[in-house]
């Protein structure tokens, strides 16, 4: 067993001492037990320096014993699995723990970067922007580079994290946050009443302040009272009792986010399960009983290691059986500080003195101070003599002016409790100044939320109890839960007396913001240069933007601008509170979307027999489609895709072609609603007919383009682009419920229910033969054009038939029930294979589409009207539809807009690139000539060369121009040709063959 | 002239394997049933006619249309509130379908048989599993038997309800999910299940 | 934020998609470039309640009329869009 | 008051008792030339351009809370120029300019840090895009680089190469983009501006506008009093459309919520700003050490200031997919801010329809980089009544006449910009 555990009391607390655990700090071998935190088995082992500040340094050790820790943050865990700024108040120790000290070098004892404190009369708050601006260029060579090694704190393990994350949703009548007094009593009330309940906890284990400070509760201590009230609530099926859970944030309609570290406990988690579990829980009530943070007071040398607060200092003494210090001293403003004093000396501590700042104390306290042979100084400390090691004397200013010193090795200080007031006031709510304990509370809270106990400012146990257990009870019954919820636990209250004292004035660093190094001086000078505004105040000094977020630090840094601007405290004002109350894990809020899992993967059909094919997939949107299919021998991409479109132009190629949105359109109307959302028109097509259609949004730019066929009378099956097929759905729902509801028209998505192909190619036919029945006449006189109709296939399967063509070739677009996607494309290869059949990709639609000069996305840039597009004839002026009016607007009808043409290069063995732009011939490129872009290309093997579809200015009228293809970013200049952009059979003959 | 088969294949046949997943050496939590032999057909009311239509259907299945997200079981058929005015018509392969459906019900109909793919879920940690993916309350009191939800799980739009509960009493879970989607989000469903066991099965036969 | 449906009830935020002001009325066919301009480009953007589209594209995909504060994001009541469902609208 | 190293020195010998305030404590006077409601990065370095370069130092910055409390205090502090369309790019990069001197101008450290901006792409399609977009530039005199897969890897080699749904591919570079300390920028401009005579008074809320008899603009109502000015410019993002409604103009702006965030403090880990293409997420690292990320507006019109968790997740999920290496690194505040959504996605930067009465609005969620170049451009149209040239394409009626500046290609919905 490594080391001796020589600050363990021999007896008591909340830790397993049959359960010892081993673990490192720094490299060296420790034990504690189960039970324990890194920071209980730390101090059980007598180490008092666990970090070095920001800014300056300097060392520090413990402040508390809980998720406010400003100073004792690690590095815990290694190699992947490193945390940096990981509290040792909260990290639960686990055999084989490794931490290590942060923000040091070469080593936490002896830190390089301490001599920092040697220039700290000029390194004050917002000192960097008044210098480092000579001569320019210095900074990001120079200064920056140093200050950003000097500054951040702990290093992320910078590879990729190995344990995994969920998310999942929980729903209840009241939520609770919290398991001290109050949040036991209110969950309790709110369970008897019959309510659905969850509790988070943050702990490990049950009882908040009770675990330290316990109490008697109905007659019976509080250990008692914990167990027995778990017990009723265990036995209540619908409360949740969660710990290890934190309440973090309050979003709108009683959402709520807690992060429950599910397995931070255990080296690593097991198989199958996650570390962390991000929950959104919807509550139609809120308690928050998140009890009070005990606040520090500004004094020279307050960051001494071995100065602790006094609720955190009785906590390791009385929960853990760890002591801080042998020979306590208290500094306190109040009377809760004295329970220290009680705790220390019940487990045989000495006590070295209290200083106590109020004018009077108890009677019960002076008595406890003579039984104890301890002094009780009046006034304040003024200073700390101590450093790495620990505190070795304190300068006591007493009331009326003398000066005195006391001997110890802690110090432990209450300055006065502040409600944890960050849930009530993430709705951007300001807490409100109560005087009486000299701190804010909650002033309102977001719909359905309220504090009770600490949290609202109210300390005593007995308060606690009743507070909770009426909000518990409050918020069952506002929830529609009316059951008994009995009578509250009773305790007494103890006194709660407090005479306000922020700051002490002395000689020496006075620490408002431990972490960031913001002392009171800072704050003088922020006041002084015109930050006075709370808000500039923490933006100028960083006060409160550590990682513990100001928790211990910013009430009393603005009880320190008051003071020196001559406002109260209230006048002054809090900042805005922000969620998460702890920092949470960024990888917690990415649940298991991450790596291959980032997004959803849809799959088309015929996807496996593609991957048996050998297909190369590129992602489209959500889509997996076969880009092209490679065969042996194939050099790279380029012959396999010359290779698919050669087949078709010369013989019969299929694709699938799926992953287009495709939607019933029926009702009476359904011609009449496709009117209004198309340029053209739909209502007179006929049926068994398939008429290709443009619609436009509503500002006039081309929204989207697709097939639209009219299977009957009250029937159309419409087809959109793959990229947009859910947003169409979206905007036609939307023209249907909202803009035109006295249409009798209904709309469903049926792009899942059909696979479908496209058969390209001058023997598409002869194959199709192969496969409809026989009776079915696919003549041009039968079945022309345009065409549409359900045939029935070989074997009495139903099919809806299209003669489409994206290609320019003959062609078909072929649909199936989507289970027979897999078999069409395998009965297709059988059917075709007396005719050479080859499975083509999305290349090499893309390059058959740009040779027939058929726009797609590149072109539907979201910024091209019809007439851009060549498509400006297709705008019925017969009828209203989306986006005509706008459509007319001087800008986009201006005769020098960019235009779709063709271009080729001028040499036929140039490669062309997408997205170089396009120039007059013979000038220099500049912004005044730049006159458009190339928007798609390809290499043709049809025309055995490169050619491209561009925008360009004017561009039908300069058909035959040669201009300038500028392409700085890669390097490339040269000459193309402007042509028209059919460059395959543009009259159509093939595919209408 | 060639013979061609008209297989039909779940766009689940290829990542679903029968047996167990996950934590094993415990009971499994959750069992996962595909059911692959169905017929879905949506059925949509014309405008001013959802009384028209709810008479016709009633007169069909003997049971009145659910005219809020609830599933409604009849001897041959469960009927699926799907949205306003529209409702599922689920049966056994054959059963239902938009030929013997046409005729009788006047509204608008689309075939969805081969659209969505079925899973039902169930199994003691069913519930906790299932909080991963929906963010429906499936409280036993907020989500009884024949409860229903046109929601979402991992952004996909799914069908959730729940069917009768197992004759051990467990409840069971049915989602009606993307055929091309089905994929991606049975592999969310495994690994959400996973840390409780995972029994895979599927069925021809629809419960 | 969560917004409750007038048919399924009250879902999450992520199940619906988002689009705007619910006030201005799309103009008849007929009118002038201004009054469609005016329609599709100018906004109250009002700081307080405010009636507005949600689409439930991620349930039953019924288009909404949500009153809610873009102050506070309270929401203080719901309808769906007139043509939602089958019921029938005008003559 | 000078400040140098040297001056930081001497004040140390005296214990900083002798530092001045960083900018006067004005108090309102009758009148002014020039009335700029807004007293953040905009409306402050439009002040000091005026004051700076045309002279004209009779100027009041009216701000309602404390200076830079607006989207100046709450943004990701990115700064670049690597915009596409005629309009936006050579605005952008006057502004880059602009940056490039700032500090020296103004005599205030704002931390400009040319780190780099890189937006990565992951498909064919989007590295056209960017393509297109970085020859745009290269035409206009702007730094652009497209990167292949292997220089990105060599770059930044710790994202997620090989085990990504959507697999980056390579990345259109701007090295002169990078980061500024937003804060300073606005206190930076304040102290500038101060010195030369601007009177900049917060706490000071516009409530309405004095006109004359033919509808001017004379002056405004304020919660400090009426204060007359020669010309009033407004620089409110966030509150556009509230301060145009009290001189009864509507405007094609809406408000939209857009969170950011900031995770722990960390030694250094991040090179300048990364976009991921295939997600909403962007990120960079502060001085400090914080990662500073943010992806996509929540999507609802909304003045709260505070956003929902969907996005947050949303963002959180594009980072662990581009580089799943920050999952144990803490997120450790998040925020909102109210966006000025333009109906294209372009701010606008006009004379209004009001005589007298000048709008700078509709900067969406860019508009921090645009902090030196929309004061300087502003200042001038108040100056001269013109508008600069580089800003000659942002006018208020281009909605009316189709001459869109839509870098998105969404369209009149401004939650899609």
């Amino acid at each position: 067993m490594a080391g001796a555990q020589t600050h363990r009391l021999g007896n008591g607390g909340l830790v397993d001492r049959s359960a010892p655990l081993n673990f490192r700090f720094d490299g060296k071998a420790f034990s504690g037990f189960q039970g324990d935190t890194l920071a209980s088995a730390l101090i059980a082992n007598g180490v008092k320096l666990v970090g070095r500040s920001f800014k300056y340094h300097r060392p520090r050790g413990i402040l508390t014993a809980g998720s406010e820790e400003p100073n004792a943050l690690v590095e815990l865990r290694t190699g992947a699995r490193r945390e940096p700024n990981t509290k040792a108040t909260t990290a639960e120790l686990y055999d084989g723990l490794e931490a290590a000290s942060q923000n040091r070098w070469p080593s936490l004892r002896h830190d390089v970067m301490s001599v920092n404190q040697l220039f700290a009369p000029i390194f004050v708050a917002g000192f960097y922007y008044k210098t480092f601006m000579w001569p320019a260029k210095f900074w990001e060579a120079i200064y920056e580079p140093a200050i950003r090694r000097a500054a951040g704190l702990g290093r992320a393990a910078g590879i990729a994290d190995p344990d995994h994350y969920d998310k999942a949703w929980a729903h209840c009548d009241v939520l609770i946050a919290g398991s001290g007094p109050a949040g036991l009593a209110a969950a309790l009330a709110a369970g008897r009443a019959g309510a659905r309940v969850i509790l988070c906890e943050e702990d490990f284990v049950l009882g908040g302040r009770l675990l330290s400070d316990g109490g008697m509760i109905d007659g019976e201590p509080a250990a008692e009272w914990i167990s027995r009230t778990l017990a009723e609530l265990a036995g209540m099926p619908d409360v949740r009792v969660m710990t290890r859970t934190t309440l973090f944030g309050v979003y709108d309609g009683g959402t709520y986010g807690a992060i429950e570290r599910v397995n931070d406990h255990l080296p690593s988690p097991p198989e199958h399960q996650v570390r962390q579990r991000l929950w959104r829980i919807v509550a139609k009530r809120c308690v928050v009983a998140a009890g009070a943070i005990e606040r520090p007071i500004v004094f020279a040398g307050n960051d001494t290691p071995g100065v602790m607060m006094a609720s955190a200092m009785r906590t390791y003494v009385a929960r853990y059986a760890a002591t801080p210090a042998k020979r306590i001293a208290l500094f306190t403003n109040n009377e809760d500080g004295w329970r220290t004093v009680e705790t220390a000396l019940g487990a045989g501590l000495q006590i070295a003195a209290v200083i106590d700042a109020r004018p009077e104390i108890s009677p019960a306290h002076r008595s406890l101070a003579s039984k104890g042979g301890f002094p009780v100084l009046h006034g304040s400390v003024s200073g700390v003599d101590g450093g790495k090691d620990g505190v070795r004397k304190i300068a006591v200013s007493l009331t009326g002016g003398a000066r005195a010193e006391v001997e110890a090795d802690g110090l432990a200080v209450s300055g006065g409790w502040n409600p944890a007031v960050g849930l009530t006031s993430y709705h951007r709510g300001r807490p409100k100044w109560r005087s009486d304990i000299s701190a804010f509370v909650p002033d309102g809270a977001p719909p359905g939320m309220v504090a009770a106990g600490a949290a609202n400012g109210d300390f005593g146990l007995g308060a606690c109890l009743s507070q909770g257990f009426a909000a518990g009870a409050a918020a069952a019954h506002d929830a529609g839960r009316t059951g008994n919820a009995g009578s509250a636990p009773v305790a007494d209250d103890e006194v709660f007396s407090l005479t306000p004292l922020w700051h002490v004035a002395g000689k020496g660093k006075a620490f408002v913001d431990y972490q960031h190094d913001v002392t009171a001086s800072d704050i003088e000078l922020a006041q002084r240069e015109g930050f006075e505004s709370v808000e500039h105040l923490k933006r100028y000094t960083t006060l409160g933007m550590a990682t513990d977020q100001g928790k211990t630090s910013n009430v009393a840094g603005l009880a320190i601008m008051a003071a020196v601007s001559g406002r109260s405290i209230p006048e002054t004002g809090t900042t805005i509170y922000r969620p998460p109350y702890v920092p949470v894990a960024i990888g917690a809020f990415a649940g298991h979307h991450r790596d291959g899992t980032f997004h959803a993967t849809r799959l088309t059909p015929s996807h496996h027999w593609a991957v048996e094919q050998g297909a190369v997939f590129v992602d489209t949107g959500l889509w997996k489609r076969a880009q092209w299919y490679p065969r042996a021998g194939e050099k790279d991409w380029l012959e396999s895709v010359t290779r698919e479109v050669k087949a078709v132009r010369s013989g019969v190629g299929f694709c699938d072609v799926s992953t287009l949105g495709k939607i019933d359109v029926h009702g009476p109307d359904a011609g009449a609603f496709l009117d209004r959302v198309y340029i053209n028109t739909f209502s007179n097509l006929a049926v068994g007919k398939a008429r290709y259609g443009l619609m436009l949004r509503e500002d006039g730019i081309v929204y989207d383009d697709g097939t639209t066929s009219r299977l009957a009378e009250d029937h159309y099956f419409l087809t959109t682009t793959t990229a947009k097929a859910g947003l169409v759905m979206q905007h036609l729902e939307f023209c249907r419920q909202v803009l035109f509801p006295e249409l009798d028209v209904q709309l469903t998505s049926v792009s899942d229910q059909w696979a479908q192909f496209s058969i390209a190619g001058p023997s598409a036919r002869e194959l199709l033969k192969q496969i409809v029945d026989e009776s079915e006449d696919l003549s041009n006189e039968g079945f022309p054009f345009m065409g549409a109709r359900e045939v029935t296939l070989r074997g009495g399967l139903k099919a809806r038939l299209f003669r489409i063509s994206f290609s320019g070739e003959m062609a078909f677009e072929i649909s199936v029930p989507a289970r027979f996607g897999d078999a069409m494309a395998r009965n297709l290869m059988l059917a075709g294979a007396p005719f050479g059949v080859t499975p083509y990709g999305t290349e090499a639609l893309g390059v058959m589409r740009v040779e027939k000069g058929h726009i797609a996305g590149p072109e539907l840039s979201g910024t091209t009207t019809a007439a851009d597009l060549g498509l400006g004839k297709m705008m019925s002026t017969k009828k209203d539809y989306i986006g005509r009016v706008m459509a007319g607007r001087e800008a986009l009808v201006a005769p020098d807009r960019q235009v779709v043409v063709g271009i080729k290069p001028t040499d036929e063995t140039r490669r062309l690139r997408s997205g170089a732009h396009i120039i007059p011939k013979g000038q220099t490129p500049g912004p005044g000539n730049d006159q458009g872009y190339v928007t798609s290309v390809c290499f043709s093997p049809t025309l055995n060369q490169w050619i491209g579809l561009a925008l360009v200015e004017r561009g039908r009228e300069r058909i035959g121009e040669i201009v300038h293809a500028h392409d700085p970013l890669r390097g490339e200049d040269y000459d193309v040709e402007l042509c028209n952009p059919v460059f395959y059979d543009p009259d159509g003959g093939r595919q209408r063959g | 002239m060639v013979e061609f088969s008209w297989v039909s294949r779940s766009p689940l046949e290829h990542a679903l394997v029968t047996g167990t997943d996950g934590a094993r050496g415990i009971e499994a939590g959750i069992s996962l049933t595909e059911i692959r032999n169905f017929d879905l057909i949506q059925v949509m009311a014309r405008r001013g006619q959802a009384a028209e239509l709810g008479q016709a259907a009633k007169a069909r299945f003997g049971v009145a249309v659910p005219d809020a997200p609830k599933a409604v079981r009849t001897s041959d058929a469960t009927l699926i509130w799907s949205g306003p005015d529209q409702f599922f018509v689920l049966s056994k392969g054959g059963k239902h379908t938009m030929q013997t459906l046409e005729p009788a019900l006047s509204g608008s109909l689309s075939d969805q048989s081969h659209a969505r793919v079925l899973v039902s879920i169930s199994g003691a940690k069913a519930r906790t599993m299932l909080a991963k993916l929906s963010s429906i309350d499936l409280h036993p009191d907020a989500f009884p038997v024949g409860a229903a939800a046109a929601t979402s799980m991992d952004h996909t739009s799914v069908t959730l309800w729940r069917g009768g509960d197992r004759t051990d009493g467990q409840a069971v879970f049915n989602v009606l999910m993307f055929a091309t989607f089905a994929e991606s989000l049975w592999h969310t469903m495994l690994d959400s299940g996973a840390e409780y066991g995972v029994d895979i099965n599927h069925t021809e036969r629809l419960a | 934020m969560r917004i409750a449906c007038s048919f399924c009830g009250e879902r999450e935020l992520g199940e619906f998609t988002y689009l705007g002001d619910a006030k201005p009325v799309r103009p008849e066919a007929g009118a002038s470039e201004d009054e469609v301009f005016d329609y599709v480009y100018l906004r109250d953007n009002v700081a307080g309640a405010t009636s507005e589209y949600w689409y439930h594209g991620g349930g039953c995909r019924a288009w909404l009329k949500v009153t809610r504060n873009t102050l506070t994001h309270e929401i203080s009541s719901i309808e769906p869009a007139a043509g939602a469902g089958a019921a029938k609208v005008g003559a | 008051m000078k400040y140098s190293i040297f001056s930081l020195a001497r004040a140390a010998l005296s214990g900083h008792k002798n530092w001045q305030r960083t900018w006067r404590d004005a108090t309102p006077k009758d009148r002014y030339d020039v009335v700029i409601i807004g007293g953040g990065g905009h409306g402050l370095a439009t002040a000091w351009f005026l004051a700076s370069e045309y002279g004209i130092k009779n100027v009041a910055v009216l701000e309602k809370g404390w200076i830079g409390s607006g989207n100046a205090g709450r943004n990701t502090t990115i700064i670049r120029s690597n915009y596409g369309l005629p309009g936006n790019t050579g605005f952008y990069e006057l502004s880059m300019k602009l940056w490039e001197r700032m500090e020296q101008d103004l005599n205030y450290n704002a931390m400009v840090s040319q780190r780099g901006v890189i937006n990565l792409y992951h498909s064919d399609a989007q590295r056209d895009a960017y393509a297109r977009r970085g020859n745009t530039m290269r035409i206009n005199g702007i730094d652009a680089e497209l990167l292949d897969l292997a220089a990105v890897r060599k770059m930044i080699p710790f994202l997620n190469f090989d085990n990504a749904r959507f697999p980056v591919q390579g990345g259109l570079l701007q090295r002169r983009g990078g980061t500024a300390r937003h804060d300073a920028v606005v206190w930076g401009y304040a102290h500038a501006a101060s010195e030369l005579g601007v009177d900049i008074i917060q706490n000071c809320e516009v409530t309405g506008f004095v006109r004359d008899a033919n509808g001017k603009v004379t002056g405004v109502e304020t919660s400090r009093g009426k204060i007359g000015a020669g010309k009033v410019g407004m620089a409110v993002a966030g509150s556009s459309s509230r301060v145009a409604a009290m001189a009864g103009l509507r405007l094609p702006i809406e408000s939209h919520v857009l969170q950011a965030f900031v995770s722990e403090a960390i030694k250094p880990l991040i090179p300048g700003v990364m976009t991921f293409g295939a997600g909403h997420f962007y990120v960079s690292q502060s001085d400090k050490g914080g990662l500073v990320f943010g992806g996509d507006i929540d999507g609802y019109n909304s003045y709260a200031q505070r956003g929902n968790m969907p996005v947050m997740e949303d963002v959180c999920e594009g980072g662990m997919a581009l580089m799943p290496m920050i999952g144990r690194v803490r997120l450790l505040r998040q925020w909102g801010g109210i966006m000025d959504m333009s109906m294209d996605g372009s701010p606008i930067i006009d004379k209004t329809p009001v005589d007298g009465l000048y709008l700078n609005a509709g900067w969406c969620y860019g508009g921090f980089k645009a902090t030196p170049g929309s004061g300087f451009v502003f200042a001038h149209l108040l100056a001269r009544d013109e508008s600069h040239e580089e800003a000659a394409r942002f006018r208020l009626d281009r909605f009316r006449t189709g001459a869109m500046i839509d870098e998105k290609g969404q369209g009149a919905q401004p939650n899609l910009h």
